[in-house]
């Protein structure tokens, strides 16, 4: 029936705040920035298989908070990129709202937990003795007409409008990666080419830009291991990438 | 005691029942089922109750006390006369383009649930309720003759736009 | 005192009414209504009843006692659906602890567009969607009784940690 394709709907697919919560959960970590910026290529993952045209709509909110998740994780590897006043208020606010969802989950489990166990009944059966024809006032031909308009009016359209809460929505992953490249280009004074060219290679053009930032990130993140080694002779130079093997250590 | 499941049991039932229909549902015997109710006699007549139960023969049922027979009366009147409003209409127009119909798919197009919509219908003999033919465990709702009558139309096909109101539901229980 | 009337009241009407219907039928003042329900509460509670009255705000109607679940669950014809999955579960904790609230911050606490979900609810009866007091374009949902007969709960302060849950949701949903 109907009513199963709203569940389907609602129950496999959750949004934004529930993939980030699971992939969280998934790893046993607590909610904050340190774990939020650990999940992000698996997020970003998550939106590149979005493919369901069903779920179009959806990846709006998506985006609004992968970006939100990059400019966390950009900014714990590179301290002097600046964040406006209003991104620190979304930064917060998104770990906010997951632990408030966290706290529902919960709280939810209890309620499931006695959902049906101990269930009050309502007075059974309508009065048999009572029951002979009544009929009010307001039955007629033409009250029977306006219902049925008022029905079909009321009939839930199949399309509805996506409100977006609070979060500043972004149009693309491409128009959020581009705005993020140039400001991590900035944040860095310099460039790497090279390594986002051998990345991006044999990429979709579209999907480049997103394959640049996360790559780079992924780069970042092993510099800050201690896994390689990453030096630029002048601004603008080339960044040589070298991995640091273990008898330098 | 059993007064506690025998008082809850005649209320959900909400008909006359059978001293016998009592120990078979509790499963227990029928000395237990008179100990019991004699026990709830006492209670309901020691503290001021609303509610009574109503003894004759064997048969048992709950019912409001002679007491407050006055504001029943009244009740009853003013319930049988008093307007049917918007959501009630609503419902009805949708078991008139629609019935037989299952509850859940009035639901479904109500997008509330139409439980006690559906009782007043039925206690004003304004719809029958009976079994579902495809699945016997739950009931369709069809509008009475005596609504059709009232309504002055011989059959039903002569409600206004029959044909094209009862496509476009069709087509939204359907899903389409 | 009204309590007689109020419970037989009750028992006649079968289904959920609000205290002002309550004032409204039995010609008594709202205030009058409130302390005879407290008394009629304090008395199912001093008895063992198999009738409890289940509130929420100012809707009010009879049930079985919920320790009667088992006996009359072996009764009931319609199966209760039990499998409300998550997102049902988590929106029903909102609106439990959180009600009445729009859906915006629902919406905003589960980060996705909350509408089919509320819908469902809505048809199965769970919660009901009443006029905002503050906004009266938009809507606010409430748990519905029927949410909390199923919960076992005759009032919503008899949810798990309902004072503490609440006021934490709250400091969440205004940010502090």
């Amino acid at each position: 029936m109907q009513t199963n394709t709203y569940i389907v709907k609602t129950e496999h697919f959750e949004g934004p705040l529930d993939v980030l919560l699971s992939l969280i959960e998934k790893r046993k970590l607590l909610i904050n920035q340190v774990s939020l910026s650990m999940v992000t290529e698996e997020f970003m993952r998550f939106i590149e298989e979005l493919q369901d045209p069903i779920f179009i709509k959806e990846k709006t909110s998506f985006v609004a908070i992968a970006s939100i998740l990059l400019l966390i994780k950009a900014r714990s590897l590179l301290p002097t990129l600046t964040v406006t006043e209003e991104e620190t208020e979304d930064i917060e606010s998104l770990e906010k709202r997951l632990k408030a969802l966290e706290f529902v989950r919960g709280i939810s489990k209890k309620i499931e937990a006695q959902y049906g166990k101990k269930i009050i009944y309502n007075q059974g059966n309508f009065k048999k003795d009572i029951c002979i024809f009544a009929p009010s006032k307001d039955i007629s031909i033409a009250n029977i007409q306006e219902a049925v308009l008022r029905v079909l009016h009321k009939l839930p359209k199949p399309d509805p409008k996506m409100p977006e809460a609070k979060i500043r929505t972004v149009v693309s992953i491409e128009e959020m990666m581009n705005t993020l490249t140039t400001r991590i280009q900035r944040a860095i004074n310099g460039t790497f080419s090279q390594f986002a060219k051998s990345t991006a290679a044999g990429a979709d053009p579209k999907e480049a830009k997103q394959h640049v930032v996360v790559s780079f990130l992924a780069l970042l993140e092993l510099v800050k291991q201690n896994m390689i080694f990453v030096s630029q002779e002048q601004m603008f130079d080339e960044i040589d990438i070298k991995s640091v093997t273990n008898n330098e250590q | 005691m059993h007064t506690q499941q025998i008082e809850a049991y005649l209320f959900f039932k909400g008909e006359p029942v059978t001293i016998k229909e009592i120990s078979h549902d509790l499963k227990i015997t029928k000395e237990e089922v008179v100990d019991a109710l004699q026990e709830l006699e006492r209670a309901h007549s020691e503290t001021k109750r609303g509610i009574v139960l109503v003894q004759y023969d064997d048969v048992i049922t709950l019912g409001t006390h002679p007491d407050t027979s006055d504001l029943i009366t009244t009740l009853t009147k003013e319930e049988l006369q008093r307007d049917l409003g918007k959501s009630a209409l609503e419902t009805l127009t949708i078991i008139l383009y629609q019935g037989p119909i299952t509850r859940s798919k009035i639901d479904h197009i109500r997008g509330v649930n139409s439980q006690f919509i559906l009782r007043n219908l039925l206690m004003r003999g304004l719809i029958s309720r009976v079994s579902d033919p495809s699945d016997d465990r739950s009931f369709v709702y069809t509008p009475s003759l005596d609504l059709l009558t009232h309504l002055g139309v011989s059959k039903i096909e002569d409600l206004p736009d029959f044909e094209n109101v009862g496509t476009t539901l069709k087509r939204f229980i359907e899903g389409e």
